[in-house]
């Protein structure tokens, strides 16, 4: 029952919101807050609960609320189930969440879709409890789609603006080429073991009879989606055009929660996974060449957010490294610890911005540490944990990623996951000098930050510094603990503790190197870069990968369409139609002539009619 | 006999005022030939002992309609340049007639071939008030009620069609 | 058809004949004089036959005279229509003139078995006729009026149009309630209705028994009449003559014979259905066949008193009083009428002690009482007729629109709640 | 003067109705001319009623009397309508229905 809650409070709270706003002319904000806080606190309440009863040890619990479908063999019921993967999950997407949404109260502030606002928030929520609950992929395909819709709607809240509208569509449709793919993995997997009950746990038992070549087509075709929603290359080119949206949307639906849904998958699916390898080391040469491109972009760009966003994809490619390559343990462990810096890194960027009066150039900043300490320290935390500098939470999780990649049987996954690891030194401390330390650009002279937007980042904070002491792997005196609970398929990899030691060492040194050229580089400010080298102008244009897409995508099928429209449409199908048409409109004129609008010629019709009748019965009679 | 020649000249007026209603080019006329229509078709009902038809009959349809209309006609003051031309009356009525003429030969036919009856005897009391009054509210009451509320929806519906203004 | 039928009805359609027409002289006569009593002045009584003025009655002769040789005359822009445009003063003529024709002047007769009704047309759906034949003057008020081409006659038209259906409401109303007292439509019925008494002493007269409704009546008859107050239809200030402005000579004279048709038969309905008709009050027909010898006696004794009351009246006033008068005709007129009306005392006086000291047939005495209740019923009918003339001279015309809101905004719901009233009434009484 | 004499007025009245109604233009004798129909019936009801010693044929009679009259106070406010409109009462400017006029 709880569970059930789980998902009805958010998508009750919402609807109740909605009513409230479409309905009503209520625009208490005070109102609003209450409920659109009230439910995501009282679902992580929930959730906490049951996961620290998951991790005392107790009985995953599985609830069937009704029989969805029944149509012959196809039978999806509408189950959910909550294991130690859903437990991890829930609990930091409902703890996140709930901070994320007492930010968004501060940051939403004044906003006449104030209401509108929560209610499309409490809807992610809830799409996204149903994604992580759901206990066969139809219910997970669900929730998948919700948040893309939730996605979606947030990203185009400010509509008013079209470049806002275009960005929405470009996530959307992005999305939807992913989940093709998705859905295409669901029909095969259906058609494979479908009759024998479609739960993961039905599939999983299964899942050996199924034929290798199909189990891979599977395979990749899920990862398809995985690609979509978690922005990884081709699919990404949504992700950065998503920062279109408020900062909290962006804090949790592109940083925190819905962009992990991929990775979460696929780690769903670790049973399928762990039979085809080739597969994995396919996920995984995405995962990093994703990381490593959006790394290098992320170093050219000045849009504060984007700068976050093309992070936020980079981390999401160390983590398709890790379940690529087996660990998938330790890709969940990097969500869970991401989820808590990134969360934060734009609750904070948030409040930068909203100082500031919507600047988003960090070449327009600087200074700012001594407008907003409260602000610039839990940022200063989140840096060092996303580049991994011990004892940070980040620092855990990469470590283990890396660890886990070098271990494999590919270690040049490892060398290229270090050279992210410079890269995202380099360009979150330029971030972070550009817009606290270097000289400042702006001529405020007092900035306030309310305590709705800077007292969330505390919890945050602590959490960055912390949640990686629970996954902290055997060599730094921890016993794996988050892998262990999650008890996913791993590949058990064998590293000796000093060779973790001097990669975990390598990795620090590589941190700082990565800080102090973005020290002495920007330390005492920088103007916007002018690239003079062509490999600088590459990434500032991002590789051109947008106007690839344009030319190989849009422009042939703009042409295509062209034609279709010109030669197919109008000569062919209309042409056939028109035939039919004319001669339609030929005759409908020439009868016309008699509908009139006379409603005594009308008459006259009808009584000829009668009289013509008439004189046949008195002909026959 | 004397009925007979009574409904002779009966309906000698009923056909020349329905005639003359539908060829008179003034409506004026039109409405008094329909007057003695209405009039001489009262008469008729009275021939066919109809006591009361005939008083509702010269109550209704005389005293009520042709006021009716003609205040319309006065009120709204449909003078002589509002009423249309008309020119091809003469081809247009023997038009009328050339397709109405099948309709009615069928049902004079029909009732000539096929219908052979004779009055019924009837009591005294036959048509008049308190007889029709039975009848009605014995084994009449539903349309009858049925008919008052129709009236009243005319009643509601003639006000509100003409009603001035506010309709655009 | 029996011969005492044949008789009865040829009376009656005679009588009635006489009654509606002949009363037209009279009444515009007593209009006049009515008229310059109030307005302090003598009024029409100069004009006479060899002296014989009547009290002026001659003059009303004199115009009927002029009005039936005065010139044809039609306004040369009726072009079209002219037929309906002079048969629709006698639409108006008739339909009042058909319209008196069910009033009954006394009770049913009973000669051998058969009933016979002293009415025009003897029929027992009398206030139907009424109603459905009064409605018909407003017809020829309506080609009239449009046919005169005539902006006046057309704002009189639109006037007796609307007027005519706005009271025909009210005065429907008051019939209702009256025929939910009477339980009939039959006038003989109501009047034998009205023989009753309330209350142990008060005659159950229908003004008695429904006051509201007597007053709703004859407010509605006073519009459709076109009797002031309510006369907008003519309104002379206003609009010239309303739709009578374009008539002269006979075919006005039809629409002024008319409307007093009209007033007299109002006058006939409203006696007949609230001030109990040709009865005597606490008398009944039965009764007064009965006691007729009696009757007679006390009339064998009024009757003398009566004449020389009026006689002593006529010689006073109708002597030379001025000097300025040389006329010498009317000391002849008031001897001429002396000796007639001593003349007709004495038969009076035979008559009566006939049916007083004699055995007369029971048909002799219901033909007496037939005609003392027709006596009572033109006394009656004189009565209201003066009520009429009165209420026309005494009160200013309502406005066009106030006439309206009168009818619509008071006495349709009066008349609905009367009958309301009525009902319950009648449920209460009859349970 | 048979039952048959009265129904064949009643038809022939109808007729006449007819006629009126497709020959005329003028609103008002169109009016007319439904009325006359509807009286023509009411003349075929009456006599039935007769044929039949039926009273119910009167009723009906009656009944349609009253419908009559309804038809007549709908027909005249709309020709009051009409009139308001177009200051015309010939149907042929009357031709909302037919979709080119609506323009």
């Amino acid at each position: 029952m709880s569970l059930a809650l789980l998902i009805l409070l958010p998508f009750g709270s919402s609807l109740l919101l909605g009513m409230l706003y479409l309905f009503t002319s209520l625009r208490s904000e005070r109102l609003y807050a209450l409920i659109g806080v009230g439910a995501p606190l009282l679902i992580s309440l929930i959730a906490l609960w049951l996961g620290y009863g998951q991790l005392q040890g107790a009985e995953s619990l599985h609830v069937s609320l009704f029989t969805w479908l029944s149509i012959d063999a196809l039978r999806i019921e509408f189950a959910l189930s909550f294991d130690h993967l859903s437990a991890v999950m829930m609990a930091f997407v409902s703890v996140i969440g709930t901070l994320i949404h007492l930010f968004a109260v501060g940051y939403m502030r004044g906003d006449a879709g104030f209401g509108k606002f929560f209610a499309y928030f409490n809807f992610f929520m809830g799409a996204m409890a149903l994604l992580v609950l759901a206990d066969n992929p139809i219910i997970l395909f669900i929730g998948w789609e919700l948040v893309g819709l939730a996605s979606y709607l947030l990203i185009g809240f400010y509509h008013r603006e079209s470049a806002n509208v275009t960005a929405a569509n470009k996530a959307f449709i992005a999305n939807r080429v992913g989940d093709f793919g998705f859905i295409m993995a669901l029909v095969l997997l259906f058609g494979a073991v479908g009759e024998g009950g479609f739960s993961f746990s039905a599939i999983e038992a299964q899942i050996y009879s199924v034929d290798h070549a199909l189990l891979s087509l599977i395979g990749v075709l899920l990862f398809v989606g995985a690609m979509g929603k978690s922005a990884q290359i081709p699919l990404y080119v949504w992700l950065p055009d998503a920062m279109a949206g408020p900062t909290p949307v962006s804090a949790l639906i592109h940083a925190a929660t819905m962009v992990t849904a991929g990775v979460y998958m696929v780690a769903r699916f670790d049973f399928l996974y762990v039979l085809i390898p080739a597969v994995g080391l396919f996920i995984a040469v995405i995962g990093i060449l994703s990381a490593l491109l959006s790394a290098l972009i992320a170093t050219m760009q000045s849009d504060i957010k984007k700068i976050l966003a093309y992070s936020t994809m980079s981390q999401l490619g160390y983590m398709f490294v890790a379940v690529g390559l087996g660990a998938y343990g330790a890709g969940i462990f990097h969500v869970f610890t991401h989820a808590f810096f990134k969360a934060l890194l734009f609750m904070g960027v948030g409040a930068v911005i909203i100082a500031l009066h919507h600047e988003q150039n960090i070449f327009k900043m600087g200074g700012l540490r001594r407008f907003m300490p409260l602000v610039f320290y839990p940022m200063l935390i989140a840096t060092l944990a996303l580049s991994g500098v011990a004892p940070f939470a980040g620092f855990f999780s990469k470590d283990a990623i890396l660890a886990a990649a070098v271990a494999s049987e590919y270690p040049l996954f490892g060398v290229l996951g270090l050279v992210v690891a410079f890269l995202t030194a380099y360009y979150m401390m330029r971030l972070l000098l550009l817009v606290f330390v270097a000289p400042a650009k702006h001529r405020h002279t007092s900035l306030h930050v309310s305590p709705y937007l800077s007292l969330p980042l505390l919890p945050l904070a602590l959490g960055s510094a912390v949640a990686g002491f629970w996954g902290m792997g055997g060599a730094y005196g921890g016993g794996d603990a988050l892998t262990h609970f999650l008890s996913l398929s791993d590949y058990a990899h064998h590293l000796t503790h000093k060779s973790e030691y001097l990669l975990a060492l390598l990795s620090n040194l590589i941190a700082f190197a990565g800080f102090a050229l973005a020290y002495r580089r920007f330390a005492s400010g920088a103007r916007e870069p002018q690239p003079t080298a062509l490999f600088e102008r590459w990434i500032l244009e991002r590789f051109y990968v947008d106007a690839l897409y344009h030319a190989l995508l849009v422009v042939p099928l703009r042409r295509i369409s062209l034609w279709c429209e010109r030669i197919v449409d109008d000569r062919f199908v209309d042409g056939t139609l028109g035939l039919f048409s004319g001669g339609y409109r030929t005759l409908a004129t020439h009868f016309s002539t008699l509908q009139n609008g006379n409603v005594r010629h009308y008459a006259l019709y009808f009584l000829s009619g009668v009289s013509l009748l008439s004189l046949l019965l008195l002909w026959r009679l | 006999m004397s009925e007979s020649i009574i409904f002779y000249v009966l309906a000698l007026f009923l056909i020349g005022g329905a005639s003359g209603m539908i060829t008179a080019r003034r409506t004026i006329f039109s409405a008094a030939s329909f007057m003695l229509a209405m009039i001489a078709l009262a008469g008729m009902f009275a021939l066919l002992n109809q006591s009361f038809l005939f008083l509702a009959q010269l109550l209704v349809a005389v005293g009520a309609i042709i006021t009716l209309s003609m205040l319309v006609i006065v009120s709204v003051n449909i003078s002589e340049r509002y009423i249309p031309k008309e020119p091809h009356l003469g081809r247009d009525l023997l038009l009328g007639v050339v397709i109405a003429a099948p309709i009615v030969a069928l049902i004079i036919t029909a009732l000539r071939t096929h219908f052979a009856a004779s009055f019924a005897p009837i009591p005294d009391t036959f048509g008049t008030l308190a007889s029709i009054g039975a009848t009605l509210f014995a084994s009449w009451v539903l349309p009858f009620e049925l008919i008052s509320l129709l009236l009243l929806a005319a009643l509601i519906g003639a006000v509100v069609i003409s009603r001035k203004g506010e309709r655009s | 058809m029996s011969t005492a039928a044949l008789i009865v009805t040829l009376g009656s359609v005679v009588l009635a004949a006489l009654l509606a027409l002949m009363m037209i002289p009279v009444l515009v006569w007593l209009e006049r004089r009515i008229a310059g009593l109030i307005q302090d002045r003598v009024g029409p009584n100069r004009t006479n036959i060899m002296g014989f003025r009547l009290g002026g009655v001659i003059q009303s002769f004199a115009d009927v005279i002029k009005l039936v040789f005065k010139e044809e005359y039609y306004p040369g822009h009726i072009q079209t229509g002219r037929a309906l445009y002079i048969l629709a003063p006698a639409i108006t003529f008739s339909a009042a003139l058909l319209a008196f024709m069910t009033i009954p002047f006394a009770d049913t007769l009973h000669v051998s078995g058969e009933a016979l009704r002293i009415q025009a047309l003897p029929v027992d759906y009398g206030i139907l006729w009424y109603l459905a034949i009064g409605a018909l003057g407003i017809i020829g008020v309506l080609f009239g009026g449009w046919l005169s081409h005539n902006k006046y006659a057309l704002l009189g038209t639109q006037r007796a149009g609307s007027m005519g259906l706005s009271y025909e409401l009210p005065l429907g109303l008051a019939v209702v309630s009256m025929l939910l007292t009477y339980n009939t439509i039959d006038f003989n019925a109501m009047v034998a209705w009205q023989t009753q008494t309330v209350l142990g002493f008060l005659p159950a007269w229908g003004v008695v028994v429904q006051p509201l409704a007597f007053i709703l009546f004859s407010v509605a008859l006073f519009a459709e009449t076109n009797r002031a107050p309510f006369n907008v239809v003519e309104g002379e200030s206003e609009i010239v003559s309303g739709h009578m402005t374009e008539f002269s000579a006979m075919k006005f004279a039809l629409y002024f014979m008319g409307e007093y048709i009209a007033m007299n038969s109002a006058a006939a309905v409203i006696i007949t259905m609230f001030f109990g008709g040709y009865q005597l009050p606490y008398l009944s027909s039965a009764e007064l066949i009965e006691s007729f010898g009696t009757f007679s006696l006390a009339l064998m004794v009024i009757t003398p008193l009566i004449i020389y009351a009026f006689i002593r009246w006529m010689r006073r006033n109708n002597d030379v009083r001025s000097t300025l008068s040389h006329d010498g005709g009317r000391r002849f007129e008031a001897r001429v009428l002396t000796i007639v009306l001593l003349i007709k005392l004495v038969v009076l006086e035979l008559i009566f002690a006939y049916f007083a000291f004699a055995q007369p047939s029971a048909l002799q005495t219901q033909i007496a009482v037939a005609v003392v209740q027709i006596a009572v019923f033109i006394v009656k009918l004189m009565l209201f007729n003066i009520f009429f003339i009165v209420v026309r001279w005494t009160l200013p015309r309502f406005r066009f629109d106030q006439v309206q809101r009168l009818g619509w905004y008071y006495l349709l719901p009066l008349g609905l709640l009367n009958i309301f009233i009525t009902a319950i009434v009648i449920v209460g009484v009859g349970s | 003067m048979s039952p048959l004499h009265f129904l064949l007025l009643g038809t022939l009245l109808f007729g006449i109705g007819l006629v009126g109604v497709i020959a005329r233009r003028n609103l008002f004798v169109v009016y007319m001319s439904i009325e006359l129909m509807l009286s023509a019936v009411n003349l075929l009801l009456a006599t039935f009623s007769r044929i039949r010693g039926d009273e119910g044929g009167a009723v009906l009679s009656l009944l349609l009397i009253a419908v009559i009259a309804a038809e007549a106070a709908i027909f005249l406010a709309m020709i009051i309508a009409l009139f308001r409109a177009k200051r015309s009462i010939d149907a042929h400017d009357f031709t909302q229905l037919s979709q080119e006029h609506n323009a």
